[in-house]
């Protein structure tokens, strides 16, 4: 499975609230409905000593405990062609999604070597209930 | 006495699975299916309903939906190695003479690109589903010239040079 | 007018719900009121046998009975840079419109063939009522 | 600081309701709480006589009367490598802020000049109360 992305969840403009807490890298779902789901991830490159980079990837995926496979909800891979120079991709997922009390909410990204996690405002992540 | 804030969830025995609505543990649906109305107080177990045509379920589960299958990418060229069942997802390949350029490490995405013919030249190793065709020196009755394998037979004394000769025999092709 | 998309609204993590039903290629708003309505479509190619792409457009447009002409809500048009090899490229659109019960929401595309139809989370599209 | 954006707040789509009014430049909020907050601007480019632009960057930031610096709350920045002919590209942001009666929302940009103004449903701006 891809990286997991860890979260600030209380300082900054980082928050959480009825109930809906952060816990082990994961959203965890206080009570069963529909979710607006959403998240950003701002990837930037290269890494010096790193393959050119052909594409990055953001998913947003659904952990049951009940289920020992992840559900993917929301993905975003774009191909990347800025030649050699540094270059900056966000990628923006937000959608409705059904989800039941207990199940947990995380971000997969396909190289976290790539994430640009030096600013709050540039990749986030949270959910509310509809 | 202390209240019972909620319905704690006690460890289910192997094998079942608590479910909320009912407060209790019960049987997962199998593989295949998905659980359409949850086991209650009153009844003894859940109702499963067969994964409808176009989803599945891998494993068992008290989902209240199976998964929707992927769909192979036609238009890339993508051929279907695994229908989908309701147990499996689809798989996907290429058709043949293309081989998988994938977009990650993973491959979960991929196209379809034709594999190079190695015209006039040995094939070091055949083009398959993952990787093209590794084309090796020239191939009899041709020479190397430019990068490119030529046939003798195109060639004539004025301009078979000296890997020409050696490979199509001192007179060339022609002439 | 550009193509429309045709969507699943019942399998998988596809679901309607309060009435906004989903019939002939589009939403249909229930009752009148402000929606924050949504979509991704993901966009990939080239297509062998088919021109170079040189730009991708996502639209969510409204058709309203009582007027002949569609209105375009919410556009998204990217170019593309990907020289020659495949690429991939999300474009989401999401706002908050004001609708009246019968609108029918639907999404259109400069090009179907370039649409990443094979997985449900990828490409996707809905709405809901503040 | 980056440029700020001027927006339609009547005509067309655009619209204001519940006292989240639009002026100089900003939305106010009337009531404090958690909202969701989005925007959509579309860059094109080049303009003419302008030299080569690297990349555009779109910001939404919250500026309160007790504090003098603004809060930049949600980043989109991207690189461009559309070679010299002309070039679109949207980026979209939203997200939950917690905010205060009497904070004002704001859209920044690295360029003003690359802003495609001419069509309202390529460059967006709003909110709403959860």
């Amino acid at each position: 499975h891809l990286p997991i992305l860890q979260w600030e969840d209380k300082r900054g403009l980082a928050f959480t609230k009825n109930n809906l807490n952060y816990s082990s890298n994961a959203l965890v779902i206080p009570v069963s409905g529909d979710y607006y789901v959403y998240a950003q991830v701002t990837f930037r490159g290269p890494i010096e000593r790193y393959h050119k980079t052909y594409s990055v990837t953001e998913i947003i995926t659904k952990v049951t405990d009940s289920y020992p496979e992840p559900t993917q909800l929301l993905t975003g891979t774009k191909t990347l062609s800025e030649e050699g120079n540094s270059w900056f991709q966000p990628i923006y997922l937000g959608a409705v999604v059904s989800l039941e009390v207990g199940d947990k909410l995380m971000v997969n990204v396909s190289d976290i070597k790539l994430v640009d996690y030096t600013k709050e405002h540039k990749t986030f992540f949270g959910a509310f209930l509809l | 006495t202390r209240p019972r804030r909620h319905a704690s969830k006690p460890p289910c025995p192997d094998g079942m699975s608590w479910i909320k609505v009912a407060s209790r543990c019960c049987t997962p649906c199998p593989a295949g299916t998905f659980m359409d109305k949850p086991c209650s107080i009153s009844s003894n177990d859940s109702i499963c309903s067969a994964c409808p045509a176009g989803t599945f379920r891998a494993k068992p589960n008290i989902f209240l939906e199976c998964q929707a299958c992927y769909e192979c990418d036609r238009q890339a060229f993508q051929s279907v190695l695994r229908n989908c069942s309701a147990t499996t997802n689809v798989a996907c390949g290429c058709e043949p003479g293309r081989f998988r350029h994938c977009v990650d490490d993973r491959c979960s995405d991929f196209s379809c690109q034709q594999c190079q013919p190695c015209t006039g030249q040995l094939i070091q190793r055949p083009c398959s589903e993952v990787q093209d065709t590794l084309c090796g020196g020239c191939g009899p009755d041709f020479y190397a010239e430019d990068g490119e394998c030529r046939p003798c037979h195109m060639s004539t004394p004025e301009t078979c040079g000296k890997e020409c000769q050696r490979a199509c025999g001192s007179g060339g092709g022609q002439g």
